[in-house]
């Protein structure tokens, strides 16, 4: 039996020591008519050999692209030590570090993480994760809803030029307590967010600002986080954190005291793109806040005999004890996740983040410039952007990917779904990863692809 | 100089990675040798200063976070019997193969002809868990339990709403009940209201018949229950509640103990959330990633979060928002967690109809054999006229009382002989209690083990309690002062004053 | 019922693999579930009893050799500071690369059409392995240094031959040398004639002068030798050895200390081997595998081990018999450890001709400054005028004669203190010798809390010299009866008589 | 600087540590004129990130062919569970288990690997390991002339139906000490080596046996083995370590005693092929052999409170304790290899490795029967096989072999260079991985380039 060490000796024994005769006995409490006769609707049980073979396969069959997508999810260098450490069986097949003493190999690493996320956001207290990026979003609305003064207040400030799953994913968690997402619009030459347009909205218990935004923009975040808090609300940063080892950090936008909350997605810190996730969310926010924060959060303190040690704490927060009363009701979080990010930002480092960040800036620079002089491509926005650039070609986009991924390339995302109003749109994103040869290869062939057309 | 001290194994206490840095040091091969411009982005827009990250050698990475690692309690080096979490062996195959690089490259947003084979196991693990749960479909998206409680509460309310029922703001929850259940009630915008327990450890039929009624939206139950027995009376409560209009909300949480015996869907639920880090064996990860799929009736169906897989003739594709209008939406930035996702396929294929029969088959005879052995030794079961399901409950009450060692004592002595804790003070209706999980997966000789170390703490509560109110003695650290965690607080490394000078 | 005993961990010690089965337990995913038939086989060719291998289950197996492994050191656990063994880090990404499913899944007699990547990776290296050393050729088949000291030996064997030379029996050999040394030239044929040393750690070199003759093959140094000091007059010894008719072996164990400083082919020597697992970082594996790539000078060139790579064009092929009709022949079956050789290529281009000159320069500097500080708090040095090279040796007979403590208690008290021991005992000619190289990728902090261990034991030897000759106190197991070990050999595990009944 | 954590001020307090101004005044001993100016033919150094996309360009290029060679390496299921364990730092990165107290895991690990393979073999000792399954036989070569009481017969006999690069390799060690391998001849008809064929060749010191031989034949190892006896000589097994789960172990070869060592290469028990390396050779023997047994031994034995430990042992046949009189030089052996195939066994077991084994059997003679039934296709030899077995094409192999490769197929060894006499033979293997579409891929395409002479 696959991971059953049961023999039938052993069973006997154990139907013995309870009594019985029979282990369909032990079930004799589960109304017979509700009992399952067969087990239907699954394929038999296979080696691990047939089962590697088919997973071999068909992961084979998925490709290996040259991949210009971004739109939330980038491909970055990913140090092998980072997997291998990560994948330990101590870390692997651990549970949440409840037993404090038993974890403190966990439990030392989540602190370690907070104390490097903290650093890079320039906040005072990071939680242990959530589990993304988007919903990490949805919980710091929730909770600058229960932080805001006012507390009635219940809209947030969204602006549009926010990742649209982000926007989709805030609006189904916070829906049921009957939360207003206000837009805010982006100004269609810079693609940025003015602060003007707060001006004509309602007032909101926070501004979402994200950094850079989905259309790879810098975005005044000053000028924003003054403009917000001058209307009573609080701020919550939405940032690629590998973008802050270069960017003016959350904890610093404004005049005063920067954001309150910062959140976004790990993805960048060591997390491969992997069809979607596991990534994890992080949090931060200043320490009054702290009371108020979802997740996991651990802390340092001392063993009886004066010894540093590491547990969980804050709990009083959290659903297991405060149940329906709690900050919320996340349970299990995205532990390996920031093991691997923690590994990750060690190796890396300040400046190796920097680099990457910086190295990634430089190719996107580069390709927005070559795919710009292409007849009848252009930049969509002006003004500064981090890694991601909006390019307008002469026609539409769809088609257009679907000849670059005949040629093995990702050309990027096609925003005319969830921006009409920009035309034939696409982003497009290069990181440390895109070689120079990388680049001209995606050039030749849209041109190739374009020039069909004429 | 710097002053270096020499200390004896026993007593080495892991410096921080900060501590262990030195301005200037750096892992080189990690980053771009080429350090690209920067300035044409505006200076306002910059950092300027670089974030405290700790400075050190990829040796010195990889060393630490080795030796921290070994700082752990794990499945792959303990018995873990901790309640609630169904800490089974994580096969190494399904970490192995869900970190192909075909899987691990593939961006989330890749055409759907890209990747017909990660796909493929979206699909068909869609398939499993609608057998396995006995549901009309399944959404894969959530990424815990407690997400996928919030899928199905926010379905709940979705399906009132559409019928124009707004009344039923009510959601009913067994006293037993994890904590995330109430939680996700409240983030859905329900109220709760509690349902006690009744001697036996069923609900409290009679209490929850009062309960309900027009503003009854649902019940969230778990069945087998926290308390690890089975709710007998299953099938009337959902007649009732089916009756008085509302619906019955299933947590998975405790799957492993009938898997492949009986379904939630045969029982009366509407919508169900299963564990894939639990029932089915991805890793917990020190925390996480889980999943939490949610399958549901017809009734529920127009509601599933989106994305889910579709298939259409031989091609797979994500179903969007424009195939189920009323999806309550997205519930994560892509696809959940898919990686996650992947393992639990390579496990169910691995299984198979057979294995998953087993499972829940022998989860069972070894919660039962556990829980007679220990009996036998002198625990007390907190329902002992009861069968336990893959788990169950006992209560220390009566060694408290002659002793004053709690539950606590005993759990942190169990880690002096070398075994995780059960889970304690869950659920909080049982006083000082133990609730125990073995799985299927450990033998009985390892059953056996720990029999014998709780049959010595049991001695040892007797005759040495304060050994057991000092334990653990055999730990890195002993226990540790969460008070004072709690009352100062220090949640990050800060550095030193006088090495920012 | 089978008795189960409870024990706290500090005392847990790891029943083997074998007593943890019992009869019929299965690790049910790892085999084909089929059972084909097999009875074509005439019976007397057959098995008629299983052996008796472990009936375990995957976890078991798995938790069991996790805990294993925590139960060593290793670099990526202490400081490994092991004279002549050169434990560096071994980067990760080399593992990694080298397992690519491309590379793991290739078999050795595969057509060199498919495998043009993998052929491309060894001519460089064998490129790379050329410049280093300063010789014309390599062949990269030898699968550690013991082994291409073999080749290197049969070549010279086969030189001597080829030119009608029979007379050249001997080999001299500095008393210095590594057991290999000696042991090879014997495996090869050749009588051994040992050279001292000098009082500076030199080879004495009157005595070299009297060795050399019409009988000598070849003499075998280490240069740095393992006295951890450069052969100063290496230039003469080569004229003079060679003007003897003879040639010179370099054993390149060493080669860590000079990376990128001076080059053996450049000293005057025809062949040398590389330990790829010392100087380019692949892993000891607890053991090994290694691998012992030789290079030579024009006139070893036809005798070179096949198969090496031949690059024509644009393509890369195996040489073979045809292409070399006097190579010594094969040494493996296959291709060498084909697996290390890639972790070394992906090492030695990381590195890159940079990062080579380094190596040599910063092992040499850590390696002074330890002895300087060793010496500091009291150590003697068995060379005090030399300058170290990547190594030392320090040589405690003045504390064995004024407290009785032997280099053997040091070392063991350093475990206590989480380091790994040095190399003890070797070189022999050094009385009480600790032999110590801690490599250029330890930290100064690291090199600074090893100093502080050793000026803590050295005090300890003074005050309680007992505790050192009962150390080590805080590992595992405290220090093992040897003399047993050899006098009763209990070498394997043999079923229980009655388990066999 | 990669992999080197010193810092300038680290430097600098280290020169001054050692009263030197200068890293270069380090090297004062080395003569000037050796001194290499600067490291030249060796390429630049690069980011992991550039030499991993490197090798992976490389690795992918090498293909995913499907592989019906054997001729020495397998391709069997390996658990995931093997590498990762194996790979984990404690293991992978320890040296040779010198120091004891900090080694038991490696110590009891080997240990444990004695106890599998003694067990495989039916033999009362084995090593720790040696290079190779051909250097193996080498030493085993080595060993039997010291044991055998003649003393002066320097010389091995050496069936032809070894495979031919482990005679090559034999010889090339043992050469130098003027040991002289005696062809012995195999049957034309069988495959197999004939016990009358020891009759005409002069006396040895040992007959090496090897089962199943290069063809993939079934030896007469018991009529071997006591032909070999009855001249005095000892008896040598070169055998698949797999075949032995369900083939007579040597230990139980012939009338009394089995053999006297039994040797091979490990790679079918957990290896990858991984392009030829690193494997390992066993080398198992009888209790009163032990002291001239080359390579590392584990023994168990108790520490000074009386507890099981494990150590190195009966050191003194190496080479670091008894120099030039030493039983081999051997020194690093293939360690990490007998991690690997210790946790394999473990896995498999008896019933696991019977079972790959038979089902090896199984598809080779599945194979076969499909092959020999194609127009001018048949197999070379009557008589059992193992899992690997010779087929007589119609015309020679190469081209043949070329095609196939065309078609992503491996269809086996070309037996012409080493057994000309065999005309137009191929040697072609199944293993317990090769699937029924597997086996009808092979044939369909054998029939296509077959037919296409036609
Ligand atoms: C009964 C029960 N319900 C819900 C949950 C929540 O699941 P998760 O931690 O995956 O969010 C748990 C997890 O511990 C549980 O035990
Ligand atoms: C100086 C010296 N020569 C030769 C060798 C033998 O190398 P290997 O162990 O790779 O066979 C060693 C290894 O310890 C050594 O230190």
């Amino acid at each position: 039996m696959p991971f059953i060490p049961h023999t039938p000796e052993d069973v006997q024994a154990m139907l013995d020591a309870i009594g019985v005769t029979d282990v369909a006995e032990l079930f004799d409490e589960i109304p017979p008519a509700l009992r399952w006769s067969r087990v239907e609707g699954v394929p038999p049980g296979a080696s691990e050999m047939a089962i590697a073979r088919l997973m071999r396969e068909r992961a084979a069959r998925d490709g290996d692209d040259l991949c210009f997508l971004g739109a939330g999810a980038y491909e970055h260098h990913i140090p092998a030590a980072v997997w291998e450490i990560a994948t330990r069986g101590e870390f692997y097949s651990a549970y949440t570090p409840y037993q404090a003493e038993a974890s403190q190999g966990t439990l030392q690493l989540i602190y370690e993480y907070q104390s490097m996320m903290t650093a890079l956001m320039g906040m005072d207290v990071s939680n242990a994760s959530l589990y993304d990026g988007a919903s990490a979003l949805a919980e710091a609305a929730l909770m600058a809803l229960r932080l805001h003064r006012g507390g009635d207040v219940r809209r947030i400030w969204m602006p549009a030029a926010v990742h649209p799953h982000y926007r989709e994913t805030v609006r189904t968690i916070v829906e049921g307590q009957g939360i207003a997402l206000i837009e805010v619009p982006y100004d269609s030459v810079t693609g940025r967010t003015p602060a003007a347009a707060l001006d004509d909205l309602p007032d909101a218990a926070a501004l979402v600002i994200p950094q850079p935004n989905f259309f790879g923009r810098l975005e005044e975040v000053d000028a924003l986080t003054d403009a917000a808090r001058a209307r009573g609300a609080l701020v919550i940063a939405v940032v690629n954190p590998l973008a802050m080892a270069v960017l003016k950090p959350p904890g610093a936008w404004g005049a005063a005291g920067g954001a309150d909350i910062a959140c976004g997605d790990g993805q960048p810190l060591g997390i491969p793109l992997a069809g979607g996730g596991p990534y994890y969310g992080f949090l931060c926010c200043r320490s009054e806040h702290v009371r108020q924060m979802p997740g996991r959060i651990v802390g340092r303190t001392v063993d009886r005999d004066g010894r540093t040690g590491y547990t969980l704490t804050l709990q009083p927060r959290e659903q297991h004890i405060r149940r329906a009363k709690a900050t919320s009701n996340i349970c299990t979080n995205q532990g390996l996740m920031v093991t691997t990010s923690t590994i990750h930002m060690a190796l890396l480092g300040a400046e190796g983040l920097a680099r990457a960040a910086r190295s990634s800036h430089a190719r996107a620079a580069a390709l927005a410039g070559q795919l710009a002089a292409l007849p009848g491509v252009s930049l969509r926005f002006v003004g500064p952007f981090f890694h991601e650039f909006v390019l307008t070609l002469p026609r539409p986009v769809a088609p257009v990917l679907t000849s670059l991924a005949d040629v093995g390339i990702l050309g990027g995302y096609d925003l005319s779904a969830a921006y009409p109003e920009l035309g034939h749109a696409l982003l497009v994103c290069a990181t440390e990863t895109r070689s120079a040869a990388d680049l001209a290869r995606y050039t030749a062939a849209l041109a190739t692809i374009l020039g069909d057309d004429a | 100089m710097e002053k270096a001290t020499a200390q004896v194994r026993a007593s080495v206490s892991p410096p921080l990675i900060f501590e262990q840095g030195r301005p200037g040091r750096r892992a080189m091969a990690q980053a771009p040798s080429v350090v690209e411009p920067w300035e044409d982005l505006p200076a306002h827009l910059r950092r300027n200063a670089p974030p405290a990250l700790p400075e050190v050698s990829e040796m010195q990475v990889v060393r630490h976070y080795t030796r921290l690692s070994q700082r752990n309690f794990s499945i792959d080096t303990q018995f873990y019997p901790l309640g609630s979490c169904t800490m089974k062996y994580n096969p190494r195959a399904c970490n192995t193969l869900a970190m192909l690089p075909g899987f691990l490259n593939r961006h989330p947003l890749a055409p759907a002809a890209r990747g017909q084979g990660f796909l493929a196991c979206l699909y068909e693990l869609q398939e499993i868990l609608q057998a396995v749960t006995g549901m009309q479909a399944v959404s894969l998206t959530p990424m815990a339990g407690a997400q996928g409680e919030l899928a199905g509460m926010a379905m709940i309310r979705a399906y009132h709403r559409a019928r124009g029922d707004l009344a039923r703001t009510e959601v009913l929850v067994p006293n037993a009940a994890h904590g995330t259940n109430p939680a996700t009630a409240v983030m859905c915008g329900f109220q709760v209201r509690e349902i006690p327990t009744d001697a036996s450890g069923d609900v409290d039929f009679a209490a929850l018949e009062a309960a309900l009624g027009p503003r009854t939206a649902a019940i969230m139950l778990t069945n087998p229950s926290t308390l690890g027995v089975f709710e007998r009376r299953i099938g009337e409560i959902a007649e009732r509640v089916h009756a008085a209009g509302g619906l019955l909300y299933y947590d998975g949480a405790n799957l492993n103990a009938i898997l492949g015996q009986v379904r939630p869907g045969d029982m009366g639920f509407d919508v169900v959330h299963v564990n894939l880090h639990k029932t089915f064996a991805t890793p917990h990860g020190g925390g996480g990633p889980g999943a939490g799929a949610v399958g549901v009736g017809e009734r529920l169906r127009p509601f599933l979060p989106i994305p889910y897989v579709l298939k259409e003739g031989e091609r797979y594709r994500w179903a969007e928002r424009a195939d189920c209008p009323q999806s309550i939406g997205r519930l994560s930035a892509f696809m959940g967690n898919a990686g996650v996702l992947l393992r639990a396929y390579v496990y169910a294929r691995l299984l198979g109809a057979e294995g998953m029969a087993r499972v829940g088959t022998y989860a069972t005879l070894s919660a039962n054999y556990l829980l007679a052995r220990l009996r036998e030794m002198g625990f007390e079961p907190a329902y002992p006229e009861r069968r336990a399901s893959h788990e169950f409950t006992l209560t220390l009450k009566g060694l408290t009382a002659r002793t004053g060692v709690t539950a606590l004592d005993v759990a942190k002595r169990l880690l002096d002989y070398d075994f995780h804790a059960p889970t304690v003070y869950f659920p909080q209706l049982v006083p000082e209690c133990l609730l125990i999980e073995p799985t299927e997966t450990e033998s009985k000789q390892d059953l056996d083990r720990f029999v014998a170390a709780m049959a010595a703490i049991l001695v040892e509560a007797q005759e040495a309690p304060e050994r057991l109110r000092e334990a653990p003695h055999h730990l890195p650290v002993r226990r540790l002062d969460e008070v004072r965690a709690a009352r100062e607080p220090d949640l990050r490394w800060q550095a030193p004053i006088d090495s920012l000078a």
